[in-house]
């Protein structure tokens, strides 16, 4: 007997802790596991490295959990959004320090951590102050240079439909780095829509093989980031 | 400083459609946010372009109706669209695989500044309190068979934005081929700078007047 | 408009060239497309480099290609196999030569090379005899060996549904190779039972996106390699 | 040559029953070909397992009855299988990121030779005029968390297959955790092996007659 599906974000989160690493899935609102982020705010722990494409809008979600005091460091692409003050001032005044890394770059990372890559060769960035410091090589008269795979203690993922093992499928552009960061952490948590039984779910339609899932939990009616920020809400 | 007069050259619109009509039947594009959004508007009959944004859609189709969008369903700059039929969607690690691999035909950016070897600068004016952000800007230029910029000739102020070398931190070397302004369309060759047409209306000497480096005809 | 499919293997394959690297998708019979293959037997071409886990069964499909004396190298993980001698025959004597990759070596190197990776560490073979000769580097305080990305002229792959742009599904465990292949090859052929209009494949079950391939056939009744193997047939 | 003598140990199916309960509910595992494959005949009662192939299936289920097997659904040594419910289909990529990236839990392998530090040679001889074929072996010692070896002690002309060091071309590096053989469980330790458990009705003496390396208590 297998059932990965927990009662519910709290309990999901309940054993992170203080200077987790931890990925957060989502670009922009689409694909973020706010009630996951939540719950872990609620939970307390802190002194994390957040990776994660951006930080987040408004004071809900990721937003919240920075504005928290939570995160000491972000590794990301974008970390600058239309409708968030929190970041940049928690940047500026040198509370959260900044990882800055290509997006493709960064999803390279994640599946070559999941994926037992300690490193590969890119093209992107070779050239820009973001190859400083780091070792470059030619293959066939080019330009690359080294990264590293990327690595979490925790994941927290927003898919659509999982079934009790794990298994995942997301929803349109929501899908984005959730794939590679469930096989990228040590415990992988997954918000979905709906949480169904073995079977419930084509094999030949699954985005995320259930053996990159470690819990499920459901949150049959996920708020949007968005409508949370028009409406002016903060979190907690 | 060149002294700057206004010269009448292509609106945003013209300079999108100028570029659209350079695009083969049945290419892979992929449009940065600003004017490159542009290009979409202006398929030339007969041609079917099949858009990638890099959050995870092949085949993006036009944004819905305002208060219509799918809050799940958006692209690169995080506006609503919608996915044609034919459209895939996929994750990150792969929507890169396709930029990094070469699989992108062209790319469409704006610029801050492009030098005449093609190094591109875009995405930092690298003033110390600006919060850095690149997004997927680096793994296009890297990766994308063609790299197009559109961009107006000059700044706000009149400097040139053609310069012999970047001044701002630079998002990729040697990676662009081909300029779209309001004056002119211009590629870059291994020895600089060459016009390819001018704006109706504007000649080529002014053109090089605004140019920061010497622009062949 | 545009409209990749073709209307026969033999129309698919016409511009394969003598010299040409060829990956073929399949792990034994399932996902091996013999009628593609059968198509570049006839076409002609000589001198082939093969990319493919196995080396065929019997003298159809690939061995046949083998057979005929059209295969100078083949990259493959195992090619051994239960009912064919014709590899083992063309190996003693010298006539087509063997690089020998770890299975799942074989298959990152083919993803690197589609996805634009020159090269990645594994941990797979150190100090085995296939780690000799190549580059060996610690991360952590653990060997690897460093790999270079795979690329090729043509892939020759089986899929289930294609639509006319190229997106493809796969049948269970004929997915296999074909998806990492598809997006190494410069020219993808993809063979599938049913042609469908674009809008035909849901988006969100798509494996292989049309950008990935280059060719669609429609073999609607594709022969199983063991039932000819016991039937007996060689091709031609 | 050390003096053989048969002795009535542990069957096929009794060792793959023994090795079975050493493994936790819930693991992922991945089951050589041969005597390993046996190992899924006997899952404990109250546990479930979930069977990797690496040729890209998680949930394999049991063979189907013979003739009515789909060719398109088939195992490592490519025998036609079944996918339970709850399981999942993905590419080969895909299918050694779970390998090399740690994910499965257990793999099962048979073996020619293990040595005391646990390297393991079972892909061959070594023999000049053989067919090299390595197939994921080297990939699933390289990356499982746990390697476990299931074998005879002795090959058949009493050669002892637990070694010093191996003579036949290696697998892989310390990648054994443990042995199971017809005669007794062994663990590879830091300080090379280590008597775990006897096959009832064996003696230690016996079975260190027949390893050709020192076997701790």
């Amino acid at each position: 007997m297998i059932n990965k599906q927990l009662s519910s974000p709290a309990e999901a989160v309940a054993d992170v802790f203080d200077g987790a690493t931890i990925m957060v899935s989502g670009f922009g609102e689409a694909g973020s596991p706010i009630e996951l982020i939540h719950a872990l705010i609620d939970q307390g722990a802190t002194d994390l490295t957040i990776v994660s494409n951006n930080t987040g809008s408004g004071e809900v979600g990721l937003a919240a959990l920075l504005k928290a005091g939570r995160v000491s460091k972000v590794i990301c692409s974008f970390p600058r959004t239309a409708n968030s003050t929190v970041f940049p001032e928690l940047y500026r005044s040198g509370k959260t320090t900044l990882e800055l890394v290509p997006q493709g770059t960064l999803a390279e990372r994640i599946r070559a951590g999941g994926a037992g890559i300690p490193a590969f060769y890119t093209p992107a960035a070779v050239g820009t102050p973001l190859a400083e410091g780091k070792e470059s090589r030619q293959f066939d008269g080019r330009d690359y240079i080294l990264e590293h795979g990327l690595t979490a203690d925790f994941a927290l993922i927003k898919g659509k439909a999982a079934d009790t093992y794990g298994n995942v499928i997301y929803n349109k552009t929501a899908r984005n780095f959730g794939p590679p960061m469930a096989m990228a952490a040590k415990n992988s948590i997954v918000q979905v829509s709906s949480v169904v039984e073995p079977g419930g779910i084509d094999p030949e339609i699954i985005v995320t093989p259930g053996i990159f899932v470690d819990r499920v939990v459901e949150v049959a009616n996920p708020v949007h980031e968005s409508e949370l920020v028009s409406a002016g809400v903060t979190y907690p | 400083m060149i002294e700057q007069q206004t010269l009448k050259g292509w609106t945003r619109e013209e300079m999108a459609q100028r570029l659209a009509q350079d695009i083969p039947n049945g290419s892979y594009v992929n449009l940065g946010i600003g004017i490159p959004e542009m290009v979409a508007k202006f398929v030339p009959e007969g041609r079917t372009f099949i858009y990638h944004t890099e959050n995870g859609l092949l085949g993006m189709g036009p944004s819905p109706e305002e208060g219509t969008g799918d809050p799940e369903l958006i692209n690169a700059g995080k506006r609503h669209v919608s996915a044609i039929p034919g459209a895939a969607f996929f994750h990150h690690a792969d929507s890169f695989a396709m930029i990094r691999g070469g699989h992108i035909d062209l790319c469409v950016l704006g610029a801050m500044q492009v030098s005449q070897q093609g190094d591109l600068a875009n995405w930092s004016t690298g003033a110390p309190d600006a919060i850095p952000a690149v997004g997927g800007a680096m793994d296009l230029v890297a990766g994308v068979k063609s790299v197009y910029v559109i961009t107006q000739h000059c700044t706000k102020t009149g400097e040139p934005k053609l310069v012999e070398s970047c001044t701002f931190p630079l998002t990729g070397c040697k990676c662009i081929d081909r300029i779209y302004t309001d004056l002119a369309v211009i590629d870059v060759t291994d020895v600089g700078f060459k016009l390819v047409e001018l704006c109706p209306g504007v000649e080529f000497e002014e053109v090089q007047q605004r140019t920061g480096a010497p622009l062949l005809r």
